[in-house]
Order: C-alpha cells, then structure tokens, then sequence
C-alpha cells in the first residue's frame, strides 16, 4: 500500500508539513507552521496545552482540513480531510484520549472503519481478522482474551489495543499522543520500548507528551510550538529541561525554586493532630485492610500502577464508592460509607482523575462550576446571591490565575491547565481541611504544572492536609513528605518523602515490598 | 442573569397584554345560517361517518343548515367535552352529542344550554337535565338484550352452551352498560357466558383473543364481538378456524362493514338501527328545536323524509334496534 | 471564546423564538377567524390547560436533570381511581384529595427508587410503571367510574376569581415557584449540573440520588394535585384518566426549549410552550372544525420548533469560536 | 472498576447472568406452568397462532434494536404501520385503485423507507433529537391517515395475499416466513457486514467512532430507513390477515416494539444488545394474553390484564439489573 520513493535526495524525508494555517472561528489554532519529519526518527512535538500539537494531529490524520499549506508525505500530498485517505498515506496515530470502543471486543477495535472484507466485500472476513488481531497483540507482548468487551479490560490492556489497532495499517508515521498520560511507570517503559522498536523497524514516530524525562529518553529531535507558531527544531543533544521548557513557555521558569521550597524536611509534622485516619479498609475484591493517616499540613504521596487501586481507595474515602469494612475518620468524627455529601460537610475536598467527566461540568459557565461545590454558603434565605456567586468566582480567578476572558463562558472552552485550576477552585472555597488530588498534573502543560505543584505546597504550609495519587513519581517525589505505595490493593511501603528515591518506589510498586 | 430575568419579565407582561383584547366573542359561519354541530363518539370510523351522510341529507333537505361534524379519533370523552366548550365560544345554535361518557361531558352540555345553545343527544343518552332532547334509536338496555335475543335465535332457542364477550378497554363506558343489560339476560338462557375479553381497539389483539377462546372452550356457541373491531376480529377469528355456521358471531355494526362475513354464514344476524336516519332525524330535531317548533309537550314531529316521529317525554323515537341478515343487508 | 459578551450570556433564544411564533400564531389566528382573541373566551378554554400545564411543572425539571417519565398519563388513572374508592368508602372529599396525592406520590418515590437506587433508565423505569399503573387502576377499579362528588367539588374547576378559574392561579403559583426555585436556588442549580453530567455533580459532593427521588416524586405529587382539578372538572373518577397525556406533557415542555438531553431549559419556555400548543390547537379546531388536523399540527410544530432552535444554535456556533 | 477476574469467570456463570438466559427461563417456566393447567397450551395450532401474532413485532424489532444501538430511538412505527395500511389499502383494494401487487407492494415498501428516510435526515441533518421527530411523528402521521381514510374503512385487499397472510405456505402463514427472513437478515447485517459492526460501534463510543473515520449520517439514515421499511414490511404480512384496514391499526404498537427491545437486554444507551434477546423478549411479550386465556382467569381477572403485562415488564428489567449487580465488583463498570 506504501508509496515506494524512488531514490532522491529526499529519500530519508518522509513527512513535510508547509506554511500550515487552521483557525476555529476566531481564533488562530496553527500559525504558517512548517517543519519536517525524517525517516525512521522519533520526533517529539512538544509545547504547553492549546500549543495547537492536539489541532496539528487532527490535520495530519484527517479528522479536520487545514485552512491554508501543504501536508507532504513522500512528495506526495496527504489527502486532507479524510482519515480513510490519511490512513492509506501511512499515517498511523495512538489518540490521547481512550478510543477504545468499551462494548465492541479487541478484533472489531483493532479493525473497526477498515475491517478486512470477503465475499466481494460485502461480508467480514472474521477469521482473517481473528488471526491478525491475535498476531498483533503477540507483537506487542500482550495476551487479550479477544471475545471479552474491551470495557471490561484494564486500561493498560485497552491501551494495547489501541496500539495494536494503530499498528495494524503498514503505517511509516506513527503519530502519539500522549501514550502514556494514563500508564503507570512500569507500563509506561513498555510503551517507550515499543517505540524503540518501531523506530528500528524504520517507522518514524511524531511522540507529543508533556513528561519531558521520556521524550529524552526516545527522541531524537524535538519542534517546540507556542500559541499555535513554530518556534524551533533541535537535535535532542542539544537540549536539557530548562531549555527545553525555556521553548515552550517562552519565558524563563525556575522549577528549581519550586523544588527548594518544596522538598524542605517538616519536621514538626509527627506532633501534629492527624485531620485524616483511614483505618482497616477493606473492599471486596478492590482493596484490602488500607491503614495511614495524614496530619494537618502534610502531603501524603500515594505512587503505584495503575488499577493498583489507588483511585478507588480515593473514591471510597471520599464517599463516591462504598467500602466493606474498615473506618474513615475526619478531625475525629466518624464518617458512614458512600456519602459525599457528609464527606464534604466535613471538609474533604477531591480533585478527581478524570477532569472532563467527574472534575466538571463542561457546558456549565466557568462561574458556575466555580460555586458549585459550595452553593449553600452562597444563599440567603435559601436563595442563591448573584453578587456573592460572582464574586467568589472572581476571586478565586484572581488567586488561582486561571486565564478567561469571562467568567460566564463554559469552562469546555479553557485549556487543560486551567480547567484543572477550575476544580482545584471550586474545592478552595468550601474551605476543606483535607484535600485529595487524583492525578492533580495529568495532561496539564508544564508551566500550568508549576503553578498547580506551588498551589499544594502552599496550601499544604497553610495547614491542609492532602492526599495525592499520582502516576508521575517525579512529581510524587518534589512534592509528598511521605510516600505510600500501594501495590495490588495493599500498602506495600512507606517511605520519607525527602529520602526515598524513584528505584525503591518503582521496585515497591512492582515488587509490592520496599527493597 | 438579574437582566436575563427581566427580559423574562418582558415576556410574559407583553404576551398576556397581548393574548387578550376585551371583546365578546362572535358567531363562526354566517349570521342567516343555523349553525348545528354534530358530535360523535368516535370520529373516523364507520358507523358514525353513517350517520354523517345521513345528517348531511337532511342538512341539504332544509337548506339555510350550516352543519359542523367534529369529534375525537380516539373516542376521548374528555376531548368531547373540550370540543363542547370551544363551541360555546364561538356561540353556535345547536349542539347533537353522543356522549361517549355522559357524566364526563354533562357539565360542558350544562354550561352550553346555559349559554342559550340548544344540546340534543343522539345515539345514546346523556344526563337529562343536561339536554333538551334524546333521539333515542336504542337504550343500552335495549341494545345488550337485542344482542342475546338474536344470539338465542341464532344458536338455538333451547341450545345449551358457552358463549364469551369481546368487549373494548375495560374501562369503555358504552360496551360496560351493555355488558350489564347482557349478563342478567344470558343468565336467564341456557347459554353461559364464559368471559369478557379486553382487547381495547386494536384489530389484531381482538382477532388473537377469539382465535384463543375457540381453542380454549370446545363448547364454545357464540361470540358477541360488541366494539367496532371485535366484532370483524371474532368474525374473522371464526372463519379462519373453519367454524363457520358452528359458532355464531354477532354484535354492534354498520351491516355493509360485516357483509362477507353475513354472506358465507360465519355471521347470521347484525344488530343495529339505520344510522342514516339516526343522523337524518338528529338534524331535523335541531333544526325544530332551534326555530321553536318542539317543545316539551309535543308528542310527535314531522320528520322531513321519515314522516311524523313519536315523542315521549323528551325522547324522540326512531323505533328500536334491527335486525339484519341475508335477506334485508343489502336493503341496508 | 472572544465573542461579544451579549452572545456569550443571552441564552434565551429558545424563548424568543417561542414568543414570535406565539404573536405570530395570535395575530394570524384573530386575522383569519375574528374574535379569535376574545378575553372571555380566551379565558374559558383556558380550562383546556390546566391539568397538563401542572404536570408539564414537573416535567421541565425531570428533563433538565436529564430523566424523563412516561408514567404520568397512567399515575393519574391511578389517583383518579384512588380518589373515586376512598371517597365511595369514607364519603369525605379531603380524604379522598389526600388519598389522591399520596398514591401519586407514592407513584413517583417507586419511579424515583428505581432509577436512583438500582441506577435503571428512566426510560425503562417509566415504560415499565406507564403500563403498571394503568393496569393496576384498571384491575383495582374494575374499569367502573365514580361520580357524584358533589357540585361543591365540580365547582373547584370551573369558579373564578376576577374572570380567571381557580385552576390557573393554582398553576401560575406553582409555576412561579418552581421558576424561582430552579431559578435561583442550590437546588436548581444542582438540577442543572445533574443534566449535564450526574458524575461532575456526584464528585461536587451534589446528592444526585436524593435529587433524583425528589424529582420524581414531585412528578407523582403533581399528577395526584392534577388528577383532583381532572376529577372535579369531569366529575368522573376512573382508571382512563389522562391517557396519553404523558406524550402531551412531554411535547410542551421539549416545545418550551428544554433540551431532551439534560442541562437546559426554563419554566418560562414550558409556560410558552404550553401557550403556544394550547393556542394551536384551539385556532385550528376553531377555523377548520377538523380533529385529525390538531394531531397533524402540533406534531409538526414539535418538529419544527426544535429545528428552528437547533438552526439557531448553530449559527451562534458558527460565529463563535 | 473491572479487574482481569471478570474476564476469567467461567463460561457457565457468564451465560447464566445473560439476559437472554433470563429470559429462556421465564418462558419456559410461563410455558410448563400453563401446559401443566392446560395441555392443549402445546398444541401445533396454538404454537402456530403465537409464531404467527410474534411476527410483525419481531420484524419491527429487527430494525428498532439497530436504532437503539445507535443510541437513538423510534416511537413513530405504530403510526406509520396505519399509514401505510391504509396507503396499502388505497392502492390495492379493488374498491379502491385496484393496482396490481407488483405495483402496491413496492410502492408500500418505498413508502415506509421514504418515512424512515424522512425520520433519519431530520436526526443527522437537521440535528433533531430523535425521540422528538418521531413523537411529533407519531401524532402527525396518525391524523393524517384518518384524515386520509375519510372514516371508512378498507376492505377487498387481493384474496391472493389474504390468502398468504392467512393460510400461507406449508401451513406457516407468510408473516412467520418473512420474520425468518428478517432475523435471518438483520443477524448478516450484525455480525457480517462492516456496516453492522460500524453501527455498534458508533454506539458504543461516538468519539471514538468519529477519530476511526467513521461518519456518523450514513448509519443513522441506514438504521432509520430500515426501520421503515421493516415497519412497511410488517404492514404488508400482517394487516392483511385482519378482517379490515381501519385507522386504529397499530395503536401503541410503538411501545410493545420498544418494550421488547428493551427487554431483551439492547442498552438504551447504545452499543449493547443481541438479537436473540430480543426475539426471546418478542415471545415473551406475545404469549402474556394466549395464557391468561388458556389459564381461564375469568372476567374479573381479565381487567388485571395489563397490570399482569406492567408487572412482568418491571421484573424483567429490574430483576436482571439486580442480577447483574450482584455479579459486578460495585457500581462502576
């Protein structure tokens, strides 16, 4: 199906992107951005969230046309608009965000939208189908029972499959979004060998994530885009993190004096009253007798894989999911199971995992969503006061510096970063004593992600207490005084924030004991 | 919002001054013209567009009749009464009713003679004082009883056996009040009324629950089908299973509907009345209503076509049920 | 997101819309048929929309929290024969009112339980009860009616006070609390949230559950407070009450702008659309005395009604972001 | 939240919390206990008369179960089952135009697929939800055919296809033939053909399905118009085994159709459901009214009928949600 390039001096230029223009009603998504992508290489796109990386692989895989350029794939122009087309082309790509079909199991997701035909086309050719669905997972190391529905697999597995469906059109381009964004550590080593191996089988990667240690660890040259322009290309050699970041946010940022502030030893925390106390908590088949408390102002890490069971020991102190046995206690008051709202009453607050869906209302007004964790302190008599509605939202715009225009426009139309301010927000002001962040940074940009790490260590100095899952053990690291490491539903090691290192979490998480 | 809530405000002053201008309401049709509403039961099937036609003969007969036939497809009562009340709005001159639920409509029919409109029952009666006048072909009495007369003389006169009921919904009102003249009257017979079957007005359901009541009793004589589509269902029902002639069918129907049925002798007799004449003579009553020539104390009326008409009390006769069958359905 | 503030905060569209075609409908419906418009008459059909009007209350929020129930149509059949067995028993109207909305709603809890607690489709939940209730008030009533509760009662439906019935200061009260309620409290606003993502507002510490079985719960009660102004109007009790007016209810309130997905609507536009459908149908019985063709045209007006909105949407999409 | 133990639950346990085991097990308990009360409940006839009444709701069923994949729905069948009888009617009685079948058939069939069509381009193209184009639909083209019948009704349909209707072939009436057909059809379409499998997946994530290219309007018209026609088909099996086409037919017709669906386990919410399921809950459905007959309940009993029908829907639906809740780890899924 691959175009074979006859021998030119082009031969190891696969992809040319030309004075690419796309805006979306008023606003200018890509700016005239041209760069090129070689043959075989891995190269990462990096830039903060609404860069326009996410618009630029809707144009390169066909699910939106450019407004002016050219999109050039072994001199030949990629066909535009049309994903079927833009497949045919070689042009693969692994979406960010689950395209996993949950109902439909791994053989119809892996072939949905170009199934191999029989009978004239007319009918599925299911065994063939069976057969290189079964291949291709093999590849990929993955044994899937190919009969379940795909919702019923861990997201690692359904990741796979995904990867799989990608894999399965001879691609020569390889487009990635964030692959890892919902991988845990060790899965997310896989993936990055998965892309090695692509990269020997001569396929060229385009890899966009915002953890900067694996495009170091992969890349060969990486584009920066800002505000939708081309800002460089440079070999991987000659960047470090600050430079790199330097790029993207087109300003100096000093990550390192988070870290100071950060990682400074409290060491007055043993005296302090604990504001949380989970006790022996047990659900049947999730997670099993989970014991730690958090004292006021102390930030508990809480590392491990993915489907460990970090969330949903999360959830369950939150009230969201029920749990079998055990207690929660909150500031000694003792909280009955499966109840949000006494949860809340009694000052807990969760930045959930899953943003778009459980962080907030995306139609709703970024004003509205901002109050709606505390309307009732926002009537009188019963009724919701306008003034006082706005001006909560107005000041937690300022405090926080999320970036809108209008505190009435629906919160669907801020970037990744500010979204997540927008749940942080909303939790601050019903003024809670313990705050539980689920994957606090995950697809936020890197200058966003500063600002929200800053947040939780201040608010932590002011006396919150906090529990934060997360799959970044860098950021476990910078931020957490201890570090819980859940391992197949059980804490498997504690560690000292300022002391513990990534090897003993990751042997911990793998492993299920401290080395 | 605060400004979003006074355009609200806006709204609704704005609509209600203006969904309202202080006049009294006028006539519809013209002024010389007699305007009488004719109102079914059901619209749309039928037995009442029958009466339709006949009423219509009559309308063209004296000539200066505006007549308005309106009523509900689905036969809802309640949409009678709402009809009723739009007339009296538009303040016509004579209102013919077939209550299909004569409490549901009384007070509507109440409300329209207060507002000086004449109110005449046709087809079956409503409250009394809720009208001036019944045109009385049939009371349910008399309809549920004619039914098992001609069910006996069909089967048999001293025949024993089993006979089932396919009524409408449970909750029908008319097929209920014949069902309560039926019952004492099958007692008195030889025959037993097995069940009453509820398939509402849906054909295929009444057509499947006649084909289950042959099967389930052997000794099954008759069915009454005693709606406007159980009847053809329980016919059909007969046919199809080859008991022709061996289970007798009848019910309430326009004969013309049920002739194939009377031909090959599935069904022997058809009760009903000439319901051109029913609506024929429901105009003429109107008309002498409207101009004054009827009063309570009449005792007779020259009805166009039919001739004089005996009254009594406030019922004006058209004489009772008939009986139709081989020899007089194509009279019919 | 740059678009001019007016665009961004008016969203009232539906409701404007509504309003024209509404004036549009008045004027057309006085020009074609005179003395279409007369305050008398105007106010005596009026009585034509009470009963569905109170239900349509309920309705809008049930739609904007992202549910819907079938079941009301058949709840009222419920009540009526409630209504119609404890007042042959006690002979005591307040009992039998008071019987009347506790069946109701008990109605609506059982509807509310069931989607809430087993986490069922509303959908599923009403389609089930819309033919369970019907049947039970037709078993438990035996198909009878009940009548003779007495002129006092029948009065209810049909007095009025400074020429409006009685009925439709009930409704206009009812509608402008549960305006501002939904309007202007925590409550509302959670309703809203629900509509649009029950998740969200579960993780905002919202007690969707408890929500929900309110909602549903008050559908029944207002089809129980219906059923008694029905009663009293018809002087008749039986199971047949309010057959089909579920799909009614539902067309008003989606014609008042309530988006059948969750999330948007207002009273204001319910109350329009109520109006609008209830003008409709009363020009067109008037100027063509044709039954069939009210069906045709409100049918159509649903349709497109909601495709003038949808138009509009998008071109406001269009020329933002 | 669903762990690699769910996928290993044995097959055994796998089938028997499946609807569709539910279901076979309520029937054949209905069944036993009914031939227990009465045997004559077994007889070839019976079985024959319950087939044949199953086939236009199981026809219909076909194409609404696709549409309800799709996420959407259809309540205007009911309708459009009366107006294209009476389009029928008009066109082949002989006191009417007296066309010849090969003309009044086709034309019925393109009728109800131009309906679906209609219905269809409203959803994709004008943006309609479709639970409000067919509710509006279900009242308007109700009044239209009784606008269209002038109150009479329609008799003299060919005797040849009353014949099929009645009698039919081998003994088996043409509606049970057809049916076969259909299931036989949409059972390719489902598992065979990419079109199928595009309809679920559509369902089954519409974002996903937009970034894999599919397109979202050539399925919904497809699901829609084929209801349609289905719709019509049923109409030209089934009407003409009734004694006469009048307007009431296929009153509520929408509701049985969507209750089965929706018993036989098809998700409201999209991408889920099998056609076994739903054929069983057909049967279901179809056999409540034979068995109060043969169970002779008597008149009283008989106005419980349809609370008995409410009754066995709500167990249907809820009972299983419960069952499978109970075999899930907890709320989430």
């Amino acid at each position: 199906m691959m175009i074979h390039s006859q021998a030119t001096q082009s031969d190891r230029l696969l992809l040319r992107i030309d004075r690419i223009n796309k805006a979306y009603g008023g606003v200018q998504a890509l700016q005239d951005v041209s760069f090129e992508v070689g043959r075989g290489e891995v190269h990462a796109l990096c830039g903060e969230n609404g860069a326009g990386k996410s618009t630029l692989i809707k144009l390169l895989t066909g699910v939106t046309r450019p407004d002016s350029g050219s999109l050039v794939m072994n001199q030949g122009a990629l066909p535009v608009g049309n994903v079927r087309g833009c497949e045919a082309a070689g042009i693969a790509v692994l979406h960010q965000e689950s395209t996993a079909f949950p109902d439909l199991n791994a053989i119809d997701n892996i072939f949905v939208g170009r199934e191999l035909r029989a009978a004239g086309g007319f009918l599925l050719a299911r065994d063939a189908m069976r057969r290189e669905a079964a291949e291709l997972l093999e590849q990929l190391g993955e044994s899937i029972d190919l009969t379940v529905p795909l919702g019923q697999l861990p997201l690692a597995q359904r990741q796979m499959v995904s990867m799989a469906r990608a894999m399965s059109c001879q691609c020569q381009l390889f487009i990635m979004d964030e692959p890892t964004a919902s991988l845990s550590a060790q899965e997310s080593q896989k993936m990055l060998m998965l892309v090695n191996q692509l990269k020997e089988q001569g396929i060229s990667i385009l890899y966009v994530s915002h953890r900067l240690e694996e495009i170091f660890q992969v890349a060969d040259a990486v584009t920066v885009l800002r505000d939708g322009q081309y800002v460089a290309t440079h070999a991987v050699e000659d960047l470090d993190d600050r430079k790199l970041i330097q790029l993207m946010v087109g300003r100096e940022l000093d990550e390192l004096t988070v870290r100071q502030t950060i990682s400074q030893p409290k060491s007055d925390e043993t005296q302090k009253p604990s504001t949380l106390k989970v006790d022996q908590l047990s659900r049947q088949g999730i997670f099993q007798d989970v014991s730690f408390s958090i004292a006021a102002g102390e930030i508990v890490g809480m590392a491990g894989l993915v489907g460990a069971g970090r969330s949903e020991i999360a959830r369950a102190i939150f009230g969201i999911d029920s749990y079998d046995e055990g207690t929660v206690e909150v500031n000694g008051e003792i909280l009955p199971s499966g109840s949000v709202a006494r949860a809340k009453h009694v000052g807990m607050a969760m930045v959930p995992e899953d943003r778009q869906h459980e962080g907030l209302v995306l139609p709703m007004s970024v004003q509205n969503n901002l109050t709606l964790a505390n309307l009732r302190d926002l009537q009188d008599f019963g009724w919701l006061s306008q003034t006082r509605e706005r001006g909560q939202a107005k000041r937690l715009i300022a405090d926080l510096d999320i970036r809108v225009t209008d505190p009435r426009l629906p919160v669907e139309t801020l970037s990744g970063g500010n979204q997540q301010k927008v749940v942080i927000g909303k939790w601050l002001a019903s003024m809670p004593n313990l705050l539980i962040l689920d994957e606090p940074t995950r697809g936020v940009d890197v200058a966003a992600k500063a600002q929200v790490h800053r947040l939780i260590r201040e608010l932590a100095d002011e006396g919150m207490a906090t529990l934060m899952i997360s799959s970044e053990l860098s950021e476990i690291l910078t931020l957490s005084d201890r570090i819980l490491v859940i391992h197949q539903g059980r804490i498997a090691a504690e560690f000292e924030g300022a002391t513990a290192t990534q090897e003993q979490l990751l042997h911990a998480a793998l492993v299920g004991s401290a080395p | 919002m605060t400004r979003s809530a006074r355009f609200m405000l806006l709204l609704l002053i704005s609509l209600i001054s203006l969904g309202c201008r202080t006049e009294s309401g006028t006539n519809v049709g013209d002024q010389d013209k007699l305007t009488v509403c004719l109102l079914p039961k059901i619209k749309g099937i039928p037995y009442f567009t029958s009466c339709h036609t006949g009423a219509q003969e009559a309308a063209a007969e004296l000539g200066d009749i505006e007549l308005i036939y309106d009523g509900p497809i689905d036969g809802d009562p309640k949409e009678q009464a709402e009809l009723i009340e739009q007339w009296i709005v538009d303040g016509v001159d004579v209102i013919c009713i077939a209550p299909n639920a004569p409490l549901v409509v009384a007070n509507a029919m109440k409300e329209a003679r207060d507002a000086g409109i004449h109110v005449v029952t046709w087809d079956a009666d409503g409250v009394p004082e809720s009208r001036s006048f019944f045109v009385n072909q049939a009371t349910p009495e008399s309809i549920g009883r004619g039914m098992v007369d001609v069910m006996i003389a069909d089967v048999g006169p001293d025949q024993e056996g089993d006979v089932v009921i396919i009524s409408s919904d449970a909750t029908s009102a008319n097929q209920n009040s014949w069902i309560d003249a039926m019952k004492p009257a099958i007692e008195e017979s030889k025959l037993t009324l097995q069940t009453i079957k509820y398939p509402g007005e849906n054909a295929a359901n009444a057509l499947a629950d006649a084909q289950d009541l042959i099967k389930v009793y052997p000794n099954l004589k008759g069915i009454f089908g005693i709606s406007s589509v159980s009847f053809p269902g329980a016919a059909e029902a007969v046919r199809q299973a080859g008991k022709s002639g061996e289970i007798k069918v009848t019910g309430l129907a326009v004969p013309s509907e049920m002739k194939s049925y009377v031909d090959d002798g599935t069904v022997n007799s058809v009760v009903l009345w000439n319901t051109k004449d029913l609506g024929y003579l429901t105009v003429q009553v109107a008309k002498a209503l409207a101009e004054g020539r009827l009063t309570d104390s009449d005792t007779s009326l020259n009805a166009g076509r039919l001739g004089e008409i005996q009254i009594e009390g406030d019922n004006v006769l058209l004489g009772d049920v008939m009986v139709f069958n081989k020899d007089n359905i194509d009279s019919f | 997101m740059n678009q001019p503030r007016a665009v961004a905060q008016f969203n009232y569209w539906h409701e404007l819309v509504l309003f024209g075609l509404l004036i549009g409908l008045l004027g057309l419906a006085e020009y074609l048929s005179p003395g279409f418009l007369s305050l008398r008459g105007q106010l005596y059909l009026s009585r034509h929309l009470w009963v569905f009007a109170i239900m349509a209350l309920s309705m809008t929020l049930i739609i904007i929290a992202g549910g819907i129930d079938l079941s009301v149509g058949s709840a009222m059949g419920l009540c009526a024969v409630a209504f119609g067995v404890t007042f042959e028993m006690t002979g005591q109207l307040p009992i039998a009112i008071i019987a009347c909305l506790l069946t109701g709603v008990l109605g609506g809890l059982f509807n509310g339980a069931l989607i809430a607690r087993f986490k069922l489709h509303p959908l599923i939940v009403t389609l089930a009860t819309y033919a369970a209730f019907r049947g039970m008030a037709e078993g438990i009533s035996q198909g009878e009616s009940y009548s003779q509760f007495g002129d006092r009662f029948s009065e209810l439906s049909r007095a009025t006070l400074l020429g409006i019935p009685l009925p439709g200061y009930l409704f206009f009260v009812l509608a402008v609390l549960v305006g501002l309620f939904l309007w202007r409290t925590p409550t509302g606003r959670s309703i809203y949230a629900i509509g649009h993502s029950a998740e969200a507002a579960r993780f905002s510490g919202i007690s969707v559950n408890r929500i929900r079985i309110g909602l549903y719960t008050f559908s029944g009660f207002l089809a129980g407070l219906a059923t008694v102004i029905y009663v009293s109007r018809f002087d008749t009790a039986k199971a047949d009450a309010g057959r089909g007016f579920e799909l009614d209810v539902i067309t008003a309130v989606v014609v008042g702008g309530t988006s059948i997905f969750g999330g948007r609507g207002t009273i204001v536009g319910t109350v329009l659309g109520l109006l609008l459908i209830h003008e409709t149908r009363q020009f067109v019985g008037r100027y063509w005395q044709v039954d069939e063709l009210k069906s045709i045209v409100v049918g159509v007006l649903l349709i497109v009604s909601v495709l003038i909105y949808q138009l509009l949407v998008r071109q406001r999409e269009t020329r933002s972001h | 939240m669903t762990r690699n133990s769910k996928t290993e639950t044995s097959a055994f346990a796998r089938i028997t919390t499946r609807r569709e085991f539910g279901l076979a097990v309520l029937i054949a308990l209905i069944t036993i206990f009914v031939s227990f009360f009465d045997p004559r409940f077994l007889d070839a006839i019976n079985l024959r008369d319950i087939l044949v009444r199953c086939a236009p709701t199981a026809i219909v069923a076909c194409g609404m179960m696709l549409v309800i994949v799709t996420a959407e729905i259809d309540i205007s069948v009911g309708s459009l089952m009366a107006l294209t009888a009476a389009a029928m009617g008009i066109m082949l009685s002989e006191n009417e135009w007296n066309l010849s079948l090969w003309i009044g058939l086709p034309a019925t069939l393109m009728l109800g697929t131009a309906v679906g069509l209609l219905t269809g381009l409203l959803v994709t193209v004008g943006k309609v939800p479709s639970i409000i184009v067919t509710l509006g639909l279900l009242t308007a083209l109700r009044g239209f055919t009784t606008l269209m019948m002038g109150g009479k009704n329609i008799d003299g349909l060919p005797p040849s296809l009353q014949h099929a209707a009645k009698q039919g072939f081998w003994g088996i009436p043409l509606g049970v033939w057809v049916a076969a057909c259909v299931l036989v059809m949409t059972l390719v379409i489902i598992a065979w053909t990419p079109l199928g499998r595009r309809i679920f997946a559509f369902g089954s994530s519409r974002y996903a399905a937009t970034m894999c290219g599919l397109s979202e309007k050539p399925l919904k018209l497809f699901v829609f118009a084929y209801t349609g026609f289905l719709t019509a088909l049923a109409t030209i099996v089934d009407v003409p085994r009734l004694p006469t086409i009048e307007s009431g037919i296929g009153l509520e017709f929408e509701l049985l159709v969507v209750t089965c669906v929706v018993v036989g386990g098809v998700s409201i919410n999209g991408g889920r459901g099998t056609l076994l399921g739903v054929l069983l809950a057909v049967v279901l459905m179809t056999m409540i009214r034979p068995v109060l007959t043969y169970l002779e309940i008597g008149e009283e009993a008989e106005k419980w009928t349809k609370a008995i029908q409410g009754t066995l829907i709500a167990i249907a639906v809820i009972g299983d949600s419960l069952l499978r809740r109970r075999r899930r780890g907890g709320p989430r899924s």
